[in-house]
């Protein structure tokens, strides 16, 4: 099953990709594994992890490491909002 | 209330007019309207503002930031409108106006949906000059001006 | 700084215009409208509102009151119209429009301008419906609301 | 010498006059003094004395019941201010 990513703003500019659906693997609970797995893609997946105040949505809900990923989920990573 | 996210300018006088139309229980109009400075980058000006958020998220966003405000004060009416894409400095950003019978409600209302806009709602802006485009970082002061709300709620 | 007493309404959209024309370093506006409200009188809803004012003084009195706000935050324009004179339910009373860089000293000057205007100001609203006439006492409330910028003070 | 005064709002109802220029004694030295004059004309200008919360100003300043006033002064009485 699969799960659709988003990435925004600075983050989406350093990884040079928007959006992907990927293959969850079963052992990916939580959005913090998910940083793990594309974190070992390499650089500049790396930014995953490197990134300070990284942001999470899952299911366009503010989510924290610990938030649980299913499949057929929608997350997203993003820099702090600085919108207004 | 209604939330809309655009590329066109806005003019305050016409959502008051659209607001207050055939009404005559409304007391007090508190708005806030942020515009595109010039001056962010310091030594430079900004020769533009790109700002980019989350289609579908940031609609949810606000409607619950507002749905918060409605909750905690007894409001009539409130309008948020932001706009995306390519802004010059001097330009209009983001409107919210809030509507209630008395001024400390609609004055609070407004100020608290800014705050919540400006901290959890997901827009990002990046200020771009002839030499360079930067992404606007997040203000600690942003984060800190939502302590009082969660003090006052004590 | 700009102070008006005027029987005509008004409209915050054309006065931001005004305010902005030309402008790049204005980063936040804040404004508060108060309107009529038809149903002050408890039972009975008004048929009108008379606005009586000191000419002279009230211009004046204003005038201290946006001075006070420039020398306690860091304003970049002020415009306050107060209308006098017979008002229906829903028409629009006052406009206070602050500008500022921030919108923490736009959001706090706008409402110190309008909690000062409130209770120093020389207005009285007399309210009229079919029975009889009835001018609005003064709120303990109104009174009360200027205590935290004196705590502020502090 | 003269000293002229304005009555707003109910109060100018109640007294059906709006301004007037009056001879000031050498005796009345202060807010307080020129309401009690006023007062001693009899209804309705006891309301000078008896309204609760009357407010002066003393050439269009606020001013408290111990203000001094002056000839050639303008002196306003008025109920608790209710604009906005």
């Amino acid at each position: 099953m699969h799960i659709h990513l988003l990435y925004f703003a600075g983050l989406r500019e350093v990884l040079g990709v928007a959006t992907e659906t990927l293959e969850l693997p079963a052992e990916i609970e939580t959005v913090a594994g998910l940083r793990e797995l594309l974190a070992a893609r390499g650089a500049p997946w790396t930014a995953l992890v490197t990134t300070k105040n990284l942001r999470a949505a899952v299911n366009q809900e503010m989510a924290g490491q610990d938030a649980r990923v299913h499949a057929g989920d929608e997350v997203a990573f993003f820099p702090p909002v600085t919108g207004g | 209330m209604s939330v809309t996210i655009q590329v066109a300018d806005f003019d305050c006088g016409q959502e008051i007019a659209a607001m207050t139309k055939g009404r005559d229980d409304i007391g007090a109009l508190a708005s806030f309207i942020g515009l595109v400075r010039a001056d962010t980058l310091g030594t430079e000006n900004i020769d533009s503002m790109q700002l980019e958020h989350y289609p579908g998220m940031t609609e949810k966003a606000l409607a619950e930031i507002v749905a918060a405000a409605e909750k905690r004060w007894m409001l009539q009416s409130v309008r948020v409108i932001h706009r995306v894409g390519k802004l010059l400095p001097g330009e209009q950003i983001v409107l919210v106006l809030v509507a209630a019978s008395h001024r400390g409600a609609a004055f609070a209302a407004c100020e608290f949906i800014m705050d919540f806009l400006k901290t959890r709602a997901p827009f990002w802006k990046k200020e771009v000059s002839e030499h360079y485009g930067q992404w606007v970082e997040a203000r600690d002061k942003d984060e800190m001006a939502l302590q009082r709300w969660q003090d006052a709620e004590k």
